[in-house]
This record gives C-alpha cells, structure tokens and sequence, in this order.
C-alpha cells in the first residue's frame, strides 16, 4: 500500500487512496492555467509593444474587427476542454461520496465548536481515531449551526446539518497524525475547532479501541485526567477557572457546593447531581443572568468521564 | 488630439454654456437634483466612501492575519469586521459602483437623452441607496454582526446580534438597485437617439443592459429571501431552521439565486467599460462587435442557473451537482470570448498607455486569472477540497477586485475629464495604477497557495505549525502597497479637482457620443440630439481617407 | 431602429385599441365559470395529478386577465416579452431546488433523510414508548401524540418521540417522558 | 414615477407617446419584480410540501375552501371592474368628468374592502384555534412544555401523576379560592383545557409533526398579498382622486391604465395562490 507522500507546492500530502485523484485532476487543470494564461498574457503584452503609439496622430494600421474561423476557434477549444474537465470532475466527485461496501460507520456529532466521534461499541471520543488501510465511512449531523468536515490531507470535505445526515468517506494510507477543520462559518471559535484524525496501524486500533481510545491513561489522577477533559471538551471557552471571572458561563472555582438562584428563581446548591444535570442537560436549570447558550453533552461523557471532571471541580477551590 | 479626425458627419458646437455643475447653486439644489448626471456625481463620492470603509474593513482583516493568536482583535470582533468588509464591499461598494456611478453619468449621454427614462425614479434610488447605507452603519455602531456577508442559517437565526437591522439594510438597498435596472432597460428600449440602432450601442451600454436585466430579475428574490429571514427571527416560522422541521440548504438556494447572478451584476459593467477603453486607446474597432454584445446577454442569462454550484459540499443532491457543475462551465465560455476579444482588439492597432489604459490591461490579466481559476471551483471534484478555502477567497477577489475595481477605477480615469471638465496628473495616475496591480498581486496570490494547502477561510486564527504564517503575512504586506496606491489616487484626484487644468471636450479621440458634447456637459446635454450615421467605434484607419461603413459589416 | 422609429410603429396599438365591452364581460363571465370548476373538480382525487390540474385551470384564467384585462395581446409585443422572461426566471427558480430536494437519497442513500421514513420511526417509536409508559400516559395524550422529529442520537437505536423542545436552534435529544416529570419550563 | 403623471409630457421625452410607453414599460417590469418576490414563497410552499406530504394534507384541510372562494370571486369582480374603468377613460372625451370611471373605481375599491374582511374572518378563528406559525402552534412542543410548565408549577408536578388531572385541578383551584395562588391555578388550567380540547379538536393535526410549517406559509404568502391589495386600494384611491378632477380622457389615461395594471397582477397571483392553499 501506498505512503503518506509529501507535500507538493499547491497541495498538502496525499494521505487518502483518492487524495492522488484529486491531486491529478487539480494538476490537470493547473496545467490548463498555465497554457491559457501565458497565451493571453503573451498576446496581451506583445501586441502592447509592437503596436505601442509612437505619435500623437498615429492611426491604426489595421481594421482586423471579425473573423469567423478565429471566434469559432477559441469558442470550442474552450468548451471542448471544460467539458472534459466537467466529465472527469463528476466522476471523482461520485467516488468521493459513495463509500465502498463494508466501510466502518462511525457516527459524528458536530456543535459549536467540539467534534465527537461515537464509534460501534458506544464510545465517544473528541479525536477521530481510524485504522490505515480500511475505508471508514463518517455519518454525520449537527446540534446547532451548520458545520463542515474538511480534512486537507485526505481531500475530504462535507457540510454538516441539523436534522438531517451527511457523510464523508476515506482510507487513509498510512499511521500517521492529520488535521480535522470546520470550514462552515460556524461564530466565535469557528477557527478553534479543529481536531486530529489519528491513523493506527489494523492492530494498534483494534487494541486501542478495547480498552478505550480516551480512556483514562494508568497512573493518571481522575482529577488529572478531568483537568485534560476540561480543555478537551472545550468547557474553557466558556467556564474560567479563575474566582468569579465570568466568561459566557459562570466560573468553575469553587463551583462544588455552590449556592444561588435560578433564572425562575428558585435555590439551588451546586452537589453532584446538580452538575451532572447541568452538564447533560443544561437548560433544566439556569443560573441567573446567564444565557441559555450551553449545549448538552449527554451521549458525549461516559460516566468515567463524568466522575473525573466532577474529581477536577471538587480541586478548584 | 486633434478635433478634426473626431466625429465627422456630427454636428458639433464648441460654444461654452453653462454646464450641469454650475446650472444652479446650493446643497438643496443637489440633493433634489434629477439631473442624472448630477445624481452619478453624488453616487460616485458615496461610493468612494463605502469603498474606503471596505477598504479599512479589509486592511484590518489582514492586519489581524499577521500573526497567529490575537493580533490586534479578540475573535468576536474580528468576525464582525470580516462580515462588515463583505457586505459593504458587496451591497455599498461594487453592485452599485459602476452602474450607479459611471452608468446614471453616461449612459444617457452615449444613448443621446437628455436623461434616463424616469428621472424622479433615479432621484429615489440614490435616496433609498443612502437610507440603506445609513442603516448598515448603524447596525455597525450598535455592534455589527457576525454572521459573514451570506446570512447562511440557522446561524444567522440563531446568533445575539443586530441581524434584523442589518437584513432590513440589505432589503431597502435591493430596492435601490431594482430602481436603478428598471430604469436603464426603459431607456436604452425608449430613449436612443435617432439612427442609433442595436447594432451601434457602445459596447457598455449592451453590458449595462444585460446588468440591469439581472438587477430586475434577481433583485426580489434576494428581498423575499432577507424577509423570510427577518420572519424565522421575529415570528419564528420554521422554513430555514431545521430545529422546527425546515430545511437550512434551501435558505442556500434562495440566497444565490440572487447573489450569483449578482456576481454579473459586479462583472458585467466592468466588461462593459473595458471594451470602451480597450477600443479608444487602441483607436481601433472592436474585434467581434456581435459576439461581446450577444455574450453579455449569454451571461446574463446562463447566470440563473448556475448558483449551484456555491453548494457542491452542502449537502445538496449530487446530480443537481453534476446539473449546476455542467452550467458553470457554459457560463465560462462567454467571459472567454470577451477577454480573447479584447486582446485581439489590440492587434495592428495605435496603442497608447494613457492611465486609463494602464487600469484596463491589469484587468484584461486579473481577470484571467479570475476566470482560469474559476475552472477548479466548477470541477466538483476539486472543488470539494477548494471549497471555502482561501483559494476561493483570492478567485473571487481577482475577479471581483482585480476585475470590477479595475475597471471602476478605469472608467473614472476615462470619463474623469467629461464629469468635471478637469484633468489629473498622468504621471502619479500611472503609478498610482502600477502601484495598485502590484500590491494586488501580492497581497492575492499568496492566498491561492494556502488555501490549495487547506486553510480555510473566515478563520479568526491559524496554529503556528500549520505553516500558513508566512502567506499571511506577504499577503498583509501586499495590502499595504494597496494602500498606498489608493492613498495616492485620492490626493491627484481631489487636487485635480481643486486646481486641474481645462479637459478639452474629447481628450482621448474616442468616437461614441457622449465626447460630442462639452465638457462639463450642459445641463440638458446636447444643443441638439445628434442623428446616429455610424457605429460607436469608427475609428479612421491609416491610409484610409474615408472611416468604414459602420457596424454593419462587423462580426457578420 | 431610433425611439422615433420605436414609437411611431406601434402608434396605432398604444391608446387607440378600445377593447370592446363584450370581450370584458365574456372574460369575466369565463373566470367566474372556471373558478366554479377548479372549486367542483377539487372534490374529486387525481393523486399526484391534482395539482397539476389546479394549475392547469388557474394558468388558463392568469392567461386570460393577463391577455385582456392587462391588454399583453394588443400592446406592444415587448410587454409581453418583459412578462414572458419574468416567468422564464420564476420556472428556473422552482426547477432547481427540485431537483435538489427530490434527487437527494439517490447516490448513497440515508435513511431518515425522506420524511416518509422520518414519520415511520417517529410513530414506531411513539409506540414502543406508548407500552412502557401505559399508565402514566393515560391522560397526556398531546405528549404520546405530538409527532415531533428531530435527528435521533443515532441510527441504530430508535429514539423515543422526543418531548424536549429546542433550545435557541439546538435539537435536545429525544429523551423519554415520565410522567412524573413534567417537561421543564425554559 | 410620479413625472409621468404631468399630463404635457416631461422635457426629456420627444412626446407624450414615447412616454406612455415607456411608463408602461416601466410598469411591467415593476410586475415582474412582484411576480418574483412572490415566486420565492411559492418555492418555499412547493418544497416543504413535498418534503411534509403527510403532515401538509392534514394541515390543509384545515383551511375554510368556502371563504377562499368567496374571495376569488370578489377579487375577479373587482378585476373585472377596474378594466372597465380603464376602458371609461380610454373612451372618454377631454375635459368631461366622467361617472362612470369614478363608480366603477369605488366598487373596486369597495371589493378591495370585502377581500380584507373575510380574510379578517380567517385569520381570527385560526388564530383563535392556535393554528399559528412556529412555535406558537397549539400543539408545538415548547407550546406544550410551556403550558405543562405552568400547571405543574401552579399545582405541582405530582397533578400529572393522577388519573384524571382535569378534576384533580377543579378540587384543588376550589381549595385555593381566595388565596393569591388562584389566579396562576385558573390561567393555567384555561390554558390546558383550552388545548386539550384542540388536541381533541384537530386529532391528526395534533400528531402528524410540524403542523407549524404549513401555517406559517399560510400566514407569510396571504399575509404579503393582503399587503399588496392594501398598497393596490391606496394606488387605485389617488387615481379616483384624478378621476373625480376629471383629469383622464382618450389621450391621457396613464395612471388609470398603470393603477389597473398593478391591480389585475393583485388577482393574478390571488389565483394560483387560491387552488395551492385551499383546495389541493
């Protein structure tokens, strides 16, 4: 099987089995640039010169102003090569979206501004984790906003929807790292949402994923590993650690045991299951003078997860 | 130039009247004014304004840019601006550039009216034109909004910012330019002067015809599609959000079938002034008369149908895909015709690099790299990697700036002398124009290398690994020669203005009629309408005695 | 051909063509007449056709205001030609984002995408629903009835009629009504 | 456009001919704009017709056909009068001031009046019954997560639980008379029997999803048409205003011509709008 191979000046690597075929037809139509543009240019320019106005009163030398042959000419010259470049263009665009028989679903959720990634055996991740060498088919849907699933190195790029499913297929070539881009102008952190598909060997993935991609690593603190999920989840956009520093959301210092007063205006004290309602489903309970802009994270937080980040909060003070 | 060899057969009278800019004193006297050349006038400083906003706008994107992380803006801030720059440029600056400006200005006079078809019409467009404008600003000082110049939902109804405002804004300025269009078709069919037939249009009023066709038919849907909009935010009726069942890619669908066919509201009128220049200062006949005038109509019309294809990742079906890729390729073969045209035109001809003429062939260069580009955002294969990169980013803006601005700022050059009678400094025009194509190509060319690399556009922010940076920042510091080219442009226009020496009455020998009258023109015109004998670009050959039998023997 | 030209060849059809009297009131009995008939034959069910029918019969009453109460027929010819472009453009703006929508499960269908199988899943869903909470459910009919959809978590399990409503753009996930919980305020 | 109304013809025209013409026109292309506008709520209509067939002919049946088409006639009278007064001033002598035209524009208008009137009627009991748009729709979740919302936190959450809730709040309202807390009691429960009885009233409207989509274009196309026929009323009630000074005879009759234009396109749509709605 082919390798992850370099970056050439215009394109970023070719990770993907169809990356080669896009790169081909992109070098295809360069080349047609290329052509096209030093013809023009050349005319352009030469005719500039030559026929440069020496006097005042000079006059033109010629009244040259039709010639069927030439305008039919450069009429079809152009047609005939755009529809190649069309015909070629659609049927890379047909294997682009229809994902080969037996690729592996993984199911994808996008919302302002973190991807997860929810495999077979119902675990959810932040990074995508694939396997080299074996086609994976993405079905994906939005919360909010509408999104977009790019990865550059595979060549890959599909909007994302609420209430409705898209999907993006690959197979990657070879281990390695790549990077994941949201290219659908989705508001504040549009920039900031990027994650990395992490390409794995057949068996490094197969045991990975059995033990868990993002489970907790040995010797790792829940507190530790709830600091991570923290950052990971992208809870910092909105919650700062610092006493009372408001951010869109309320602090998260001191938050365990906190008490205050909800926007219909009933107490509450910040226990356990008060977060873990807050974090799935947050519209339940606003704080008062907060705006109801928190998306819910269930499906997203295994309750490992959930326990290590309350480990996190109960730290913070 | 010499009097003699311009025109022959019109009856020409150089007596000074007073003319349209002295007909009568007073604020008042303008702002009431429906003199059309009057109102031109007033939209063209408009306009300059609009553009240094947009401009600013931009510079400050760029600036921004520079390095990764906050440069000199947090990100809500910065999406504010990206989206203030888009739509300005967009709805304030280029849709009405041309034809509001330089068209209300000389359209009649190349037609022989004495003005368009409904002067108070015309009065009422520029006025609704500065309503909108006044409304864009206000929603700018009331925090702007961030919702990128395409209004795209469920963002658009769902974020916190003034998006009713600035949509109302959108919807008044659509109605300024439905106005504008309605009136240009009525009076190119109404109001030509005698014996000038179809055949002896100047080659930009074919152009302005074809653009305000599209102005008239696309116009509305963009204003019921910004209504529908204002009704998901004030009543909540569910079409365009999917949370009540409705459908977010067709809010994309109804959006560009206005604004892709507005993309040729942008383009057509800079075709428009570019076979004007390119025939005068060459002093030679058009090549293909009939193919450019029928291709802007071709674009005209092709431009309805191929909207799609700003959609090939949007979740739309593949096969209206592979419909709307086919299309976008038709539409290309008109442009191509133009520009193999003009560069033909050029062949055996007397060539003279006056400013204008250094304006016009940067353009005839952009715009084919504008245009060559395009090819990879119609192939969908390709396009589905491109799309919303920042090779899309710089194949729109060598067409919309290194085509449409181009071509505006010829135009002014061209027609500069007949607006205020006025000449400007060659020299510091030339170099303004050089500076202009170079800062240009610097701040754009970079952008089609990092956006084929995958960076993607209305990105507040890039990591340092990704290796962007440095296109970053040659394109910040292309801006700044940008810059400096327009700063200077300003200082000889407004000192020309102040203290430029008398334009005779047809500084550059070009043939059509607006030259036939004083410059500046007089109030009504013409001392009396001329009868048409030729075609608009009967230039005397070398050796000739007599100029050729008028367009009637051209592109049959 | 010059302005002058331009008006002076229709001279005779602007102004001085008066239709006449009985041609208005034939008109306006024929409209009368087909309103009756598009109103009769709407009782009776063509499937599909009916709105094709619909259509027929109010294109033939458009066309007959537009041909003599508008005069397109004895006005100038670009009159006609203006209106006929107009509704060349409205025909392109409804062709296209048909072929979007009808077109859109062809190349690698999903499912949940056609509302027809939106409904199927919903309903299932509201069924099973419907037996585990029997009892509580007795008299909260507009909750196991309100047909709501929305994207389910994920396509293998089938989501239970959601009860969540959205939040500000934001789908809640379908989660199971208790009815000793009612839905919470927002 | 206001210039093509001064009768001696404006400086920039070589006649009042070339004028009307071109004011006529003008007045096409201005149709065409409107057909436009229009056409994008139409789309809307097709689209989320064929993407909601169940739930639209349920939804569709709801509408009142026999008030519909009430209005297309009254709409088709009064298309037919305003031509007739076009044809009055075609045929009218200069300087004398014409009846007819006059009577035939104020039943025009007249018609225009009724039009509003039933739709008047329409709009009220669809709004009475919560056929509404969005969220406002009687049976729209967050409606009814409101209106629960209201009754388990004026009678607490444990009401949902008994058998018969209707009578649990009846007993506990008459035990709360008097207190402050019997106000919120009656409001809520109002609310909830009121929708009960909708959701027994419209039963399929109640269970097929988004019954919201198909009202809230209901309200947007006849909503902007009603607009239309008001600026048309306005437009056709300055004409009569020139009509009674007598002002439009065979050689000048612009306006009247222009107004009826802009009327008849009115009707025009009312037609396609009619069957689209109401009967299919």
């Amino acid at each position: 099987m082919a390798n992850t191979s370099e970056s050439s000046f215009w394109m970023p690597p070719q990770a993907s089995t169809i990356a080669k075929e896009v790169d081909d037809l992109f070098d295809f139509i360069m080349d047609l640039n290329y052509i096209f543009f030093i013809i023009i240019t050349v005319m352009t320019v030469a005719f500039v010169v030559m026929y440069r106005r020496k006097s005042d009163d000079q006059l033109a030398t010629s009244d040259f102003d039709h010639s069927i042959l030439w305008e039919g000419a450069w009429v079809f010259v152009p047609l005939l090569l755009c529809l190649v470049v069309f015909v070629w263009g659609f049927r890379l665009f047909l294997n682009l979206s229809v994902a080969p028989e037996g690729s592996m679903e993984i199911s994808v959720t996008a919302q302002k501004w973190a991807w997860s990634f929810k495999y077979d055996d119902g675990q959810v991740v932040n990074d995508l984790y694939v396997p080299a060498n074996r086609p994976v088919k993405l079905i994906m849907k939005s919360r909010d906003v509408l999104h977009s699933f790019y990865v550059p190195d595979f060549r890959v790029k599909s909007d994302v929807i609420p209430n409705r499913y898209t999907t993006v297929w690959f197979e990657a070539l070879a281990p390695g790292e790549h990077r994941i881009y949201c290219t659908e102008y989705c508001g504040k952190d549009h920039s900031g949402m990027y994650r990395t598909v992490k390409v794995l060997s057949e068996e490094d993935f197969a045991a990975r994923k059995k033990k868990g991609f993002e489970g907790r690593p040995e010797g790792q603190s829940p507190a530790a590993w709830g600091k991570e999920l923290y950052s990971k989840l992208s809870c910092v956009t909105c919650h700062s650690l610092k006493e009372g520093e408001r951010r869109i959301g309320p602090s998260f210092w001191g938050i365990v045991g906190r008490e205050g007063e909800t926007e219909d205006g009933e107490k509450y004290i910040a226990n356990e299951e008060y977060i873990r309602e807050s974090i799935m489903n947050p519209m339940a309970k606003i704080v008062k003078g907060y705006p109801k802009s928190m998306p819910s994270f269930a499906g997203q937080v295994d309750d490992d997860q959930m326990d290590a980040i309350l480990a996190f909060m109960k730290t913070l003070k | 130039m010499s009097e003699t060899q311009a025109d022959p057969g019109y009856h020409v009278s150089d007596k000074k009247e007073t003319n349209y800019i002295h007909a009568s004193k007073g604020l008042l006297s303008w702002i009431l004014t429906v003199d059309h050349k009057r109102i031109g006038i007033m939209y063209l400083f408009t306009i300059f304004a609009t553009f240094a906003l947009g401009g600013l706008m931009a510079l400050l994107v760029r600036l921004e840019l520079l390095t990764p992380g906050e440069t000199i803006m947090g990100p809500e801030t910065y999406n504010r601006v990206f989206t203030l720059h888009g739509l300005v440029m967009v709805f304030l600056f280029i849709i009405p550039g041309i034809p509001a400006a330089l068209g209300n200005f000389v359209l009649p006079l190349m037609l022989g009216a004495k003005d368009v078809a409904f002067p108070k019409l015309n009065l009422a467009s520029f006025h609704i034109y500065i309503i909108g404008t006044i409304m864009a600003l206000w929603t700018t000082l009331d925090g702007g909004v961030d919702t990128g110049w395409t209004f795209y939902t469920p963002y658009s109804s769902t974020t916190n910012t003034p998006v009713i405002m600035m949509t109302l804004s959108a919807f008044v300025l659509g109605f300024s330019s439905i106005f504008t269009g309605l009136n240009f078709i009525v009076t190119i069919h109404k109001m030509r002067a005698p014996g000038l037939g179809w055949e002896r249009l100047p080659l930009f009023v074919w152009a302005m015809y074809a653009t305000a066709v599209i102005q008239v038919m696309a116009t509305p849907v963009l204003g019921i599609t910004l209504l529908l909009l204002i009704m998901e935010r004030v009543m909540g009726v569910g079409i365009f959000d999917p949370a009540l069942g409705g459908d977010p890619v067709l809010f994309q669908h109804f959006f560009w079938f206005y604004s892709h066919p507005a993309v040729y509201i942008m383009i057509l009128p800079g075709m428009g002034v570019m076979s004007e220049l390119i025939t005068t200062f060459s002093r030679k006949r058009i090549f293909g008369y009939r193919a450019i005038a029928v291709s802007s109509i071709a674009i005209a019309v092709i431009s309805f149908l191929v909207w799609g294809h700003h959609m090939f990742v949007s979740g739309q079906s593949a096969y209206a895909g592979m419909v709307f890729s086919f299309l976008t390729f038709l539409v290309a073969i008109p442009s191509a015709i133009k520009i193999i045209n003009w560069s033909t035109t050029l062949y055996k001809g007397s060539i003279s690099l006056d400013s204008p003429m250094l304006w016009a062939l940067p353009f005839l260069i952009l715009f084919t790299i504008g245009g060559l580009t395009g090819i990879f955002l119609g192939a969908l294969g390709t396009d589905v990697h491109l799309h919303d990169t920042y090779f899309v980013v710089a194949h729109f803006h060598y067409v919309m700036m290194g085509g449409t601005a181009m071509a505006f700022f010829g135009g002014i050059h061209y027609w500069w002398p007949k607006m205020f009678g006025k000449k400007y400094n060659e020299f510091w025009a030339r170099v303004s124009a050089v500076l202009v194509f170079l800062g240009f190509n610097i701040t754009f060319l970079p952008q089609f290398v990092m956006g084929s690399r995958g960076m993607p556009r209305r990105y507040y922010d890039y990591t340092p690994d990704s290796g962007y940076q440095i296109f970053h920042q040659i394109s910040t510091v292309g801006s700044w020669v940008l810059l400096l080219g327009m700063l200077i442009m300003l200082v000889y226009l407004a000192s020309s203005l102040r203290s430029g020496e008398v334009a005779e009455r047809n500084p550059w020998g070009a043939r059509s009629l607006e030259w036939l009258t004083q410059s500046p023109p007089i109030e009504h015109n013409f001392h009396e309408i001329p009868t048409v004998v030729e075609g608009p670009y009967e230039f005397p050959l070398a050796g000739a005695n007599t100029a050729s039998e008028g367009m009637d023997v051209s592109g049959s | 051909m010059s302005s002058h030209e331009s008006h002076e060849s229709h001279d005779h059809d602007h102004g001085h063509h008066v239709t006449p009297l009985i041609v208005y009131n034939g008109i306006f009995g024929g409209l009368l007449v087909l309103t009756v008939v598009t109103v009769w034959i709407a009782q009776f069910d063509f499937g599909a056709a009916n709105t094709f029918i619909a259509m027929f019969v109010a294109t033939i009453k458009a066309s007959l205001v537009a041909f003599f109460f508008m005069h397109l027929l004895h006005d100038e010819r670009l009159n006609l030609i203006t209106f006929g472009f107009g509704l060349l453009f409205v025909s392109l703006f409804f062709l296209f984002p048909l072929l979007d929508i009808t077109s859109r499960t062809y190349v690698d269908p999903i499912k949940d995408n056609s509302s027809g199988a939106k409904y199927e899943k919903v309903l299932k869903a509201q069924k099973d629903h419907e037996k585990k909470h029997a009892d509580q459910l007795s008299n909260f009919s507009m909750f196991r009835k309100s047909g709501f959809v929305l994207p389910s978590t994920d396509e293998k399990e089938a989501a239970p009629a959601p009860v969540v409503a959205p939040i500000e753009g934001t789908p809640a996930e379908g989660t199971p009504v208790e009815g000793t919980n009612p839905v919470p305020v927002q | 456009m206001s210039n093509i109304i001064i009768h001696k013809h404006a400086h920039h025209f070589y006649d009042a001919e070339q004028q009307a013409s071109s004011a006529k026109l003008g007045m096409w292309l201005f149709l065409v704009t409107e057909v436009l506008l229009f056409s994008g709520l139409f789309v809307a209509y097709t689209v989320i017709k064929t993407l909601n067939p169940e739930m639209w002919k349920v939804a569709s049946e709801q509408l009142n056909w026999v008030l519909g088409s009430v209005n297309t006639l009254v709409l088709i009278t009064s298309s037919w009068t305003v031509a007739l007064a076009v044809r009055a001033a075609q045929t009218n002598q200069k300087g004398e001031k014409n009846k007819q035209i006059v009577g035939l524009l104020v039943f025009t208008i007249v018609c225009a009046f009724g039009f509003l009137g039933i739709k008047y009627v329409e709009y009220s009991h669809k709004i009475h019954d919560g056929l509404l748009w969005g969220t406002s729709f009687f049976n729209h979740p967050e409606h009814v997560a409101q209106i629960n919302g209201a009754v388990s936190k004026a009678f607490g959450a444990g009401i949902f639980q008994v058998p018969d809730i209707a009578a649990a709040m009846k007993t506990a309202i008459a035990a709360a008379q008097g207190t402050d807390a019997y106000a919120a009691m009656d409001a809520a429960m109002h609310e909830w029997t009121h929708h009960q009885e909708l959701v027994h009233k419209y039963p399929e409207l109640a269970h097929v999803g988004d019954g919201h989509l198909f009202f809230g274009i209901y309200f947007l196309i006849t909503g902007l048409h009603g607009i239309h026929v008001v600026i048309g009323m306005s437009v056709l009630l300055w004409v009569l205003l020139g009509a009674m000074k007598g002002k439009f005879y065979k050689d000048y009759y612009t306006p009247v011509e222009l107004g009826g234009l802009y009327w008849h396109l009115v009707d025009l749509i009312w037609i396609y709008l009619f069957p689209l709605l109401y009967l299919v």
